[in-house]
């Protein structure tokens, strides 16, 4: 009790101090883009993939000159993957950075949480592999989405069994219990009714499990005919392993989720013959120019392969400088409508947002054979 | 007791979105205040009664998610919400009752169960939480007719909830009821001896925890305005304990204060870029050797050693030869 | 539940029981040590894992070694910290609960600076045994699960031996039990300190090896893993050897049936359920030693 | 005289250990009781059942004309049960008189809504509490110790203090378990005036202690316990006189009769 008064003046002391020594003034004469995902947590890669690209665009971008003379700067932010932190980070990207417009998040929640943000602070936010459809269809005009919404994978998925597999009317789906694995779900529900695709079997698993005996014996003891996944890369293989483990053979379909060289470099044999939906693919991009260009560019940046984190993100980057190029000026308002009539060439094709700001993209389907991806609308009809 | 002290860091922390005027900063200060809240609560279960409780979180979700759906679903006004939040939250500690007589290991991991139990409804039962998307765009606080929509304005708002919180939580602790709790952390068959029951003033300690940690919960849904079961998980509760124990056990100031430096500490290491996160893991570390009692107990070592230099230093000019610690 | 889901629930919920027992076996010996809920020990089977992953990629070594490789970098991680941190602070005489708070932020480190080093994705671990399954009598079995149940339960009883009959465990057995007896007997408690660290890494490195060889290695895989190693540690009762043991496989199994029988999306929380029902009814878990409670 | 408290064939077996067996015993209403017996005799355990520490297995215990039955410790305490502790159980971080404030704890009732609202009942609560509590102090001679922090007195104040927090509540019957321990001979004559001032106020003492001459001093009753059996019962006297008493405590008669011929001052004190 003695030391009360005392713990209380520090208290106070300390609070003000942190509170009030919290300016830093930010320099004025560059073009501040932000770009916020998950750099740290359980989906650091991601956010690793994102900044890559972002960093690969905004260098060429300055070495060519910058906009109007003034270089381009990428304020990088970290939300760790939680929405929290994405409501803080893009707090202060817009209110104390100043950025133009910001480039984020990686995960539909985050996105979703951010996007609030942009719409309060007037800025556009270009999503970058947050799926959920939800973004876009909250009435949020300052948000804009560069991967194709869930339900058009979804639904492309069911059309792409329906002409292929013709047989399988009954499939298992398992996905990761969260706003990714819940949106395909739920779109892969609607899209495979039109098809007669019924999902007989519902499987989830937490974010990080790596023990899936149960789902996938819950599976192999079920009426299906075919899996169907919704998962991120690195629970996908470990699904794959332990599918193989336990000596299944159905077919496989997976989604963008594990469009990524990480996918079989970890799955190993274990995932050769998985089909997936994906909008990017090494495999389905030789008749893209732009996208040859940017996978010249990448190998020659980073010496791999870009994924499809990394070409979404990049056109993310790309449609932000054109928009911003567009609109003549550094005002948000105008960057935001340049933005939603942007039109060029992405890596995945010719580039456009509909009226809800989701891009008016194909998708493609791969097939893994022998540890490659290859085109998977090739493959015949499948008795 | 001293209050122009009291007055005076009130002073402080009013001016601090005054003179601090980006609103980013605001937003971040708002979460300092809320974190404050959410630690004094677990101040009392840890620092006051010696329960060491990692589920904090799972009661900062239910008052958050209360408050959300009141509002959004069935236009109830905000203070209503607010205070059915805190209510309906300390009821649900309830469940916990089988559980407090556990050793403290045990309770801790039951804790933790409970968190992840929790964490998976909110995350699972779509029809009311949203699930994995959450809850969007919740209403901003109203006021008596008032919204308030900046962030200075929600500042107050939390500056005046752990105002009270404070006040409430110190009448507590400098009470019967406060003595009872200390009685029990420290020997719990003398208490018994004296006439408490342990099992039941150990519920009523989570009780009002979880009464501060939903009303918490209901400011945080209305500042942030978006909920997620990812920002209740038991990571959240690490973090708490975290504030309380970087702050100084049994110190309600010590848990203003540990909350505040938490929430901020990352935002100032932002700079370090990479280093960031291992950097507040030194730090954390650090600060659990140089002060027996984290933060609060920090500053009063820090004037002994500079008294103690002092001395010495005049005590070398005067008596040189002979220096005594 | 079809014979094929008990059988392939059994061999996996083992398997994945076996490296929560190693895990719990050093959570277990470092409470009786020191009463410190280490929070770090997933972060130790961590560095265990990418221990024996980067020597892998150095030299081709044979399985065994590389699992050595992983003990030996699982102790050497806990020997530092220990002696760097935890020594320091139980120097200092800091309250208890602060030197679980910093096995936090050593956890927090570590992920960190393997983040740094390791780098944020995920990690192959090369297939050390055969992985498609073998029929044994009708039944898929994965081989790898086999072999991690196999050396899972050797460790194990390796270790039982050691703490039976040799000098060293059996010093440290009574420093844990006892520590001012064991000082009268000669036993430095400090160093049989240190050395329960040691083992508890070893313990964890081999975990490490066996966990990433059945999926892969990351920076982030120690957390969760040690978390439900903790759960498993109470379940069998903090402070008991043979209970961290049994606790393990029980929450292996548990998990895996959980997801079979009751709901997949619901898993986790069936595991917790049980584990409070079980504290409930025998607060200091389900293989109860008379002795010091914590 | 009715007596205050009553055990009938109190039983307490610890797995196959038998620690009391069978007592009957009975304390009347003002007495200084003593209840002496070799080491593992069943003391400690014995008041352990009183206060409800311990369940017993079989018998009973009659308090005030009301069967205890398996009522919480905390249940007696209110009823007018208090004790102390053979090995010091205070709240060693707290202050002196908050030690003894928490012991009028099962008399007060103000709670958590009256503590927020500062009602004037609970204010005026606060005061009588803080008021017994110097009381109490007083009592015992600690007064000027009351803001210190309890684990930084010296040993003797902090047996002291133990018994101001259970004395605060004007208990019925206090269980005294070896309040002499440790004390040197000043204190220990120190302390059978306190038990003596304490029997005047109107508190039965139940006291368990080795330290001989004290209970000879202080109690007007005796039981002996050997083996968790009831040896003897009867006044100072009596027991002094007890062969098998004596027998019990000395053992082989001849070698310790021997001893403590030689060394008069030891024999107050019970072999250890």
């Amino acid at each position: 009790m003695i030391g009360l008064k005392g713990q209380v003046l520090r208290a106070g002391l300390l609070a003000s101090v942190l509170m009030v020594g919290s300016a830093f003034a930010a320099s004025a004469d560059t073009i501040k883009i932000g770009v916020f995902g998950p750099f740290t947590g359980d989906a650091a890669a991601t956010g690793a993939a994102e900044r890559e690209a972002v960093d690969l665009a905004i260098k060429e971008k300055n070495a060519a000159g910058g906009i109007r003379g003034n270089k381009i700067e990428a304020i990088y932010a970290d939300d760790a993957g939680k929405p929290e932190e994405a409501v803080n980070v893009a707090k202060r990207l817009t209110a104390r950075d100043n950025v133009v417009i910001m480039i984020g998040s990686i995960s539909s929640p985050a996105s979703l949480a951010a996007s609030q943000v942009a719409a309060q602070s007037h800025t556009a936010q270009i999503v970058v592999s947050g799926t959920a459809q939800k973004i876009t269809t909250m009435g949020n005009k300052w948000v804009f989405r560069s991967p194709v919404p869930d339900t058009k994978l979804a639904g492309d998925l069911a059309g792409f069994i329906h002409e292929k597999f013709p047989n399988v009317k009954k499939v298992a789906f398992l996905y990761v219990n969260d706003d990714f694995g819940r949106g395909g779900f739920e779109k892969f529900k609607e899209g495979g009714k039109k098809y007669g695709i019924e999902i007989v079997d519902e499987e989830r698993y937490a974010r990080g499990d790596i023990d899936f005996t149960a789902q996938l014996g819950r599976i192999k003891a079920s009426p299906a005919q075919a899996l169907v996944e919704w998962s991120r890369y690195a629970e996908g293989a470990l699904v794959a392993k332990q599918f193989v483990q336990m000596n299944m053979t159905m077919p496989r379909f997976g989604c963008d989720g594990v469009a990524i060289p990480k996918y079989v470099e970890l799955g190993g044999d274990a995932v050769n013959g998985v089909f997936y939906m994906t909008h990017y693919s090494s495999a389905t991009a030789a008749n893209i120019p732009a996208a040859q260009s940017f996978i010249a560019k990448f190998k020659k940046a980073y010496s791999k392969v870009p994924n499809a984190y990394h070409s979404e993100a990049y056109d993310a980057i790309t449609m932000a400088l054109l928009a911003i190029e567009k609109a003549g000026s550094e005002d948000r308002s105008k960057v935001r409508d340049a933005l939603s009539k942007v039109s060029f060439e992405s890596t995945r094709g010719p580039f456009k947002f509909d009226a809800k700001g989701d891009p008016t993209l194909v998708t493609h389907v791969v097939k893994i054979v022998n540890g490659k991806e290859t085109n998977g609308r090739d493959i015949p009809v499948q008795k | 007791m001293q209050p122009a002290i009291r007055l005076l860091v009130l002073a402080s922390l009013a001016v601090a979105p005054l003179i601090q005027t980006n609103t980013y900063w605001q937003h971040v200060f708002g979460v300092a205040l809320i974190g404050a809240i959410l630690a004094l609560g677990l101040q009392l279960l840890v620092g006051m009664a010696g329960l060491l409780s990692l589920g904090q979180a799972a009661f900062y979700g239910i008052g958050a998610y209360i408050s959300a759906a009141l509002t959004m679903r069935f236009g109830v006004p905000f203070i209503l919400a607010f205070l059915i939040a805190g209510v309906v939250t300390a009821i649900t500690s309830l469940l916990l009752v089988p559980i407090v007589k556990l050793p403290s290991s045990s309770l801790a991991v039951a804790t933790l169960g409970f968190n992840i139990i929790v964490y998976l409804i909110l995350l699972n039962e779509d029809w009311a939480t949203g699930g994995s998307f959450g809850l969007l765009d919740v209403p901003p606080p109203h006021i008596f007719g008032y919204e308030l929509t900046t962030e200075r304005d929600v500042y107050f708002l939390c500056l005046a909830v752990l105002v009270l919180v404070y006040l409430g939580l110190d009448r507590l602790v400098h009470s019967r009821f406060g003595r009872a709790l200390r009685a029990i952390s420290q020997d719990e068959d003398a208490a018994r001896a004296c006439g408490i029951s342990i099992i039941r003033y150990k519920s009523k300690c989570f009780l009002v925890a979880a009464f501060t940690a939903g009303l918490a919960g209901s400011l945080y849904a209305h500042h942030a305005r978006y909920l997620n079961p990812n920002d209740f998980t038991f990571n959240k509760s690490i973090e708490i304990l975290i504030m309380v124990v970087v702050g100084g056990l049994g110190s309600l100031p010590g848990a203003v204060m540990g909350a505040i430096v938490i929430v901020l500490m990352p935002e100032f290491l932002r700079s370090s870029g990479e280093l960031r996160l291992i950097l507040f893991g030194f730090l954390v570390v650090v600060l659990m050797g140089v002060s027996r009692g984290g933060l609060a107990g920090l500053a009063p070592l820090l004037t002994q050693r500079m008294a103690r230099l002092r001395s010495s230093a005049s005590a070398k000019s005067a008596e040189p030869g002979e220096i005594k610690s | 539940m079809s014979a094929d889901q008990l059988v392939q629930g059994l061999i996996g919920g083992l398997a994945i029981g076996c490296i929560y027992s190693l895990i719990a076996l050093g959570i277990t010996i470092i409470i009786r040590a020191t009463e410190i809920l280490h929070f770090a020990q997933g972060e130790i089977m961590m560095i265990g894992a990418m221990a024996g992953l980067s020597a892998l990629w150095m030299v081709d070594l044979p399985f065994v070694l590389v699992l050595i490789v992983g003990m030996l970098g699982g102790g050497l991680a806990a020997v530092l910290i220990e002696l760097s941190i935890y020594r320091t602070l139980r120097k200092l005489r800091v309250p208890l609960i602060n030197v679980i708070i910093a096995t936090l932020g050593v956890s927090i480190i570590l992920q960190n600076v393997a983040r740094l080093v390791w780098g944020s994705e995920p990690l192959r671990y090369p297939p050390l045994f055969r992985s498609r399954g073998v029929e044994i009598g009708g039944f898929a079995v994965s081989p790898q699960l086999i072999w991690i149940v196999v050396l899972g339960f050797a460790m194990m009883a390796l270790l039982q031996l050691f703490f039976r009959y040799t000098r060293l465990g059996i010093a440290m057995q009574a420093a844990a039990q006892d520590p001012d007896a064991a000082r009268l007997m000669g036993v430095s408690v400090k160093r049989t300190t240190t050395y329960t660290f040691v083992v508890a890494g070893v313990m964890a490195g081999a975990a490490g090896v066996l966990l990433g060889s059945l999926f892969f290695a990351s920076f982030n895989m120690g957390f969760l893993i040690g978390i439900k190693a903790f759960v498993a540690a109470t379940l069998g009762g903090l402070g008991s050897l043979s209970g961290a043991m049994l606790g393990g496989l029980a929450f292996g199994l548990i998990e895996t049936f959980s997801g079979v029988l009751i709901s997949t999306a619901y898993k986790d929380a069936v595991g917790m359920v049980v584990l409070i029902a079980i504290l409930l009814l025998a607060p200091s878990g389900i293989f109860i030693r008379p002795g010091r409670r914590i | 005289m009715t007596a205050l408290l009553r055990t009938k064939q109190l039983t307490c077996r610890f797995g196959g250990l038998i620690a009391v067996s069978n007592v009957d015993l009975s304390v009347e209403a003002g007495d200084v009781h003593g209840l002496i017996g070799p080491n593992g005799a069943g003391k400690t355990t014995f008041l352990n059942l009183v206060s409800g520490h311990i369940r017993q297995t079989s018998g009973t215990i009659h308090f005030n004309g009301q069967n205890l039955g398996s009522k919480s410790p905390h249940l007696r305490a209110a009823a007018g049960i208090r004790r102390t502790f053979q090995n010091l159980r205070l709240f060693r971080e707290m202050t002196a008189i908050e030690n003894v404030m928490v012991g009028l704890h099962a008399n007060t009732r103000s709670d958590v809504f009256p503590s927020l609202l500062r009602t004037g009942a609970q204010r005026q609560e606060e005061k009588e509490i803080a008021d017994r509590a110097r009381e109490a102090l007083d009592f015992v001679g600690l007064l000027p110790s009351a803001n210190a922090i309890a684990g930084g007195l010296p040993y003797g104040h902090q047996r002291l203090l133990e018994i101001a927090r259970a004395l605060v509540a004007k208990p019925k019957l206090m269980l005294a378990d070896e309040p002499a321990a440790g004390l040197n001979g000043a204190e220990a004559r120190e302390l059978v005036g306190l038990i003596q001032r304490i029997q005047a106020s109107g508190v039965t003492v139940m006291l368990v202690e080795h330290h001989m001459e004290v209970v000879m001093r202080a109690c007007n009753h005796i039981t002996v316990l050997n083996y968790g059996r009831k040896l003897a019962d009867g006044s100072p006297a009596d027991i002094r006189d007890h062969s098998g008493v004596i027998e019990a405590y000395l053992g082989t008669k001849t070698v310790y009769a021997r001893h403590c011929r030689r060394n008069p001052a030891e024999a107050q004190y019970a072999p250890h």
